[in-house]
């Protein structure tokens, strides 16, 4: 278990150099605000969906590098899905934060990075922040209020 | 289950008082702590001592591990769910939070908290504190002469259709009565469909094998100090649903989901009940307890107590004068056995009693209500345990005639 | 004071993790125990282990003593009557016992209960819970820039006579700020003749000499487990007069005088506000914590921290890119030590951290608002104790110039 | 310390053979109840007030030996003294449970007996009841109500 099974070079690098990354998302219909009341964490995700599919999404935040890089990569893994297959790669990416397997992994793209993040306890919340916003703004576009908020 | 053996892990049990070794019958009170618990605590101390869920470092992560660990193993051994696994500091402290966050909200006036004169008063003073502001009605299942609940009486509660909790203890602390529980808790549910159905486990969680879902109980309180756990911790154990509807109890920190000077939002449970630094040492000592209790068997624990009633209750029968509270079959009664002694009052006996080595409980066993129900201020209880053996059932004999001799002067 | 002496009385800090010696810099969420504080409740728990106030027998009176004697010491060691001392699971409960038995009641519209923006969330929440029932105005005193109590507006406030309660932290557990909490109690005092001073002194308890009477405060709230004692006790130590005459909070057993069906009457304090078994063992240790820090005195551990500052926050702001959160002068301030590093998120700087063995805390620290307005969501904080040698600071530092360098890569 | 410091012979005395005990007294005007919340001791005390003195008494109540044989004692050693003489000789008494000195030892009469009743502690508040009871109920009487109530 070294630092670098937690720091991956493509967590780095999205970190650095995030994608995806922006205060706001024009035509979004669905905003929703997620914070990890652990450690503070803050997240906030827009979505603009077409077709029953994710056209673009931006996210934005203050957080540690794992939860703005996964954030990142999640954008880059799902953008061009239909929802319910977003929703189920989501799925995926919680069973190997949790240690429960490994799914589609070349559907997570660069989220496999994380997959070290599971030796992490405390830091597996952090992986998922993205991604619990995520389903929270599908959901919410579903509902059609287009508005969410949540701690996770 | 071999209690002389079991005796050898409980330090305190070595003890000499008066010059003459320990008898300990008040473990209805609380029970002496076998090395396994003081150790595990020890070694959270001295190892893994930090704060939990708020830290990156090492310690930290262990710590919490630790406190999480025994809170599954808590919840499966009263088969809960760890989400409905609240720690607190006792089991008054549960009963309180549900007075608090549950009756205060949901009931009012025309509804029924329907309790029982059997009760000790965690399990009575709340609902009273509660009833002052909400308004409900507040009316109890009467206790017959030989210490059992009166059926018929609940029968008729629970027919009005008005009853919007009820409040039970699975086992009397005073008289030892096992309360048929899941036959209430049913019977309240047929004609009362959302009562919550509240069990107090402070007697019977260390003492018969529990399961909440067989019990029928929406919610169960018990404390860690009597079953072989530390002091300075209990448990409300609950369907996790009905806890998240419930609003917050204490506030601070841990409970929260985020804060602002306008106010808070809240954690999911059980945190949202937990405020502050949980008693961390105290839940892994209690996890350390319920390994000990389910390496020996909740079932070999029940049959021993049965095998001591089987014993002492004849044997304080037979004692001139001497009469026991409550059911007189070991099958239905746990092993707090109160008795009196005719012309004595149990005070005078207690402190006689004590110096013969043997530790009874004289008072009213915080359930006033019921004492006085058995006609009386006070009774002397003694109350067996996992440790106690056959053999100290004559000290305990000897120790009632000493009594007897010393005010027949 | 020799904290290397001092060191060898603490388990804990022999330990290595991930194969360095540990550095514990994080006592201001839990600090570590002597081994005299766990010696004194594996004696408790071995010897006298009984369950206090309602027994006659040996064990009862003895573990009583021991209860009560921890008691006295306590209340001696921040100059309360014992009377006033009354045992909780932690500080926060001590604050919820105001909010609930105080606030709820005492308060109402037109009253100003007036807090700080620097406070933990144990000295917030509860206010708000109540403010939401009981309809008073809760109004902070604003922080500066510099992490200081903005002592205009706390003027301006206090000026208008409506201030019903201040609650006010004597030392932040973020920034360190040591808060002049004695002017303020009387500022308060003299334009609002019946406020009550409530003061948090979960961080100033364990590492400033306390004087209730000094601090002019009418209540102070605070946790065994940062002052050398176990988790699973806090207390709230006030003035007897003012408890007395508050309703009850949790009910149960010990906290009643009298109980009947129909309702109860009251102990009095502190009694009344200790109900079911209390944290007996947890209070014998708080009382071996006290007794520790008496042996070397309050004025030479502040003395101590007061050193270790002066080598840590030059040190820290020698670093590029490195800037301390608070107050610069450390005779205005505790050993909480919260840092920024610039471009780097806290939660990655304690895991860099910690694998040089290193264990700081990373986040809001319970105090989401102070945090907020020094501008984060999260702080990094290196906390200081007794036990912390100069010898330290180094490894302290390296860790930091560590982590830059790992995400400079 | 032995069981005959705490049960003296004066005291199994006035238990077995208690003098003022009476659930009535003629003339009185003034009725206390008082109980011991940890052991659930119950005691009523009634006064019988002539010229600013105690002209009689009578307790009555459900309490182990040392509560009831002390109310005995007390009524003894009270009745026939004047309010402030008796309340300073519950004081006396209390000093001596308590460890804290022997005052007017020759007036608590049979109530000296108890003196060892201060080697256990548990049974002090056993020996106060009764005294505590006269002094809540001559403070009764001064205040002109009547009727107290209290759990020592
Ligand atoms: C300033 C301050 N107040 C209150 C608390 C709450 O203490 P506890 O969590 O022990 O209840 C803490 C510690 O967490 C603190 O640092
Ligand atoms: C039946 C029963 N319920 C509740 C309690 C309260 O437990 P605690 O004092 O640990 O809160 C007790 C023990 O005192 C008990 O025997």
């Amino acid at each position: 278990m070294s630092m670098d099974d937690l720091y991956h070079e493509i967590i780095l690098d999205h970190y650095k150099s995030p994608r995806h990354r922006a205060s706001e998302l024009e035509g979004a219909q669905v905003s929703v605000h997620h914070s990890n009341p652990l450690c503070g964490d803050e997240l906030d995700l827009r979505l603009r969906v077409a077709d029953g599919a994710i056209e673009d999404l931006a996210f934005d935040g203050d957080g540690c590098s794992i939860s703005m890089a996964s954030a990142s990569a999640m954008g880059q893994a799902v953008v061009g899905r239909e929802l319910g297959d977003a929703e189920d790669l989501a799925e995926a990416f919680r069973l190997m934060m949790h240690g429960e397997g490994h799914k589609r992994e070349d559907d997570l793209a660069d989220g496999i990075a994380f997959e070290g993040v599971a030796k992490f306890p405390v830091r597996v919340k952090c992986a998922l922040l993205g991604w619990m916003a995520l389903l929270d703004a599908i959901e919410s576009y579903r509902g059609g209020d287009g508005r969410g908020s949540r701690d996770d | 289950m071999d209690a002389t053996m079991i005796r050898k892990d409980f330090p305190t049990l070595e003890r000499h008082v008066h010059g003459r070794p320990l008898v300990y019958l008040d473990s209805a009170a609380t029970s002496q702590k076998p090395r396994a618990v003081l150790e595990a605590m020890q070694r959270y101390y001295e190892d893994a001592n930090a704060n939990v869920h708020r830290g990156v470092h090492a310690l930290a992560e262990e710590a919490t591990e630790l406190y999480e660990g025994a809170r599954a193993r808590i919840a499966r051994f009263v088969g809960a769910d760890p989400r409905g696994i609240v720690f607190t500091k006792n089991a008054t402290e549960a009963f309180n939070i549900l007075a608090y966050s549950y009756a205060r909200h949901r009931l009012g006036p025309g509804d029924v908290l329907l309790a029982t004169e059997m009760e000790h008063h965690a399990n009575l003073v709340p609902w009273q504190l509660a009833q002052a502001e909400a308004g409900f009605d507040l009316r109890y299942v009467p206790v017959t002469p030989g210490g059992e609940l009166d059926l018929e009486a609940f029968e008729a509660e629970v027919a009005t259709g008005r009853v919007a909790l009820f409040a039970v203890t699975a086992m009397s602390n005073v008289v030892g009565t096992i309360n048929p529980v899941a036959d209430l808790a049913a019977a309240v549910k047929a004609a009362n469909r959302d009562a919550l159905v509240v069990v107090d486990g402070a007697q019977s969680v260390p003492h018969l094998p529990t399961d909440l879902v067989a019990l029928g109980a929406d919610m169960l309180c018990f404390s860690g100090h009597k079953m072989l756990g530390p002091t300075g911790v209990g448990v409300l154990a609950g369907d996790p649903e009905i806890l998240e509807a419930m609003p917050p109890f204490l506030g601070g920190g841990e409970m929260i989901a985020n804060v602002t000077l306008e106010g808070a939002t809240f954690n999911e449970v059980p945190y949202k009940f937990e405020a502050g630094t949980p008693p961390v040492a105290e839940v892994v000592g209690l996890g350390a307890a319920v390994d000990y209790l389910e390496r020996l068997g909740m079932a070999e624990v029940r049959a021993h107590e049965v095998a001591l009633l089987e014993a002492v209750l004849p044997a304080l029968e037979g004692i001139d004068g001497v009469s026991v509270h409550g059911p007189t079959d070991p099958a239905r009664r746990g092993a707090a056995v109160s008795f009196a002694i005719e012309g004595l009052h149990p005070h005078d006996i207690g402190t006689i009693m004590d110096r013969e080595g043997v530790a009874v409980r004289a008072g009213h066993h915080c359930a006033k209500p019921l004492v006085r129900k058995l006609g009386s201020v006070a009774t002397t209880r003694a109350s067996f345990y996992l440790y106690n053996t056959l053999e100290e059932i004559p000290a305990l004999v000897d120790a009632v005639e000493t009594t007897k001799r010393f005010f027949d002067r």
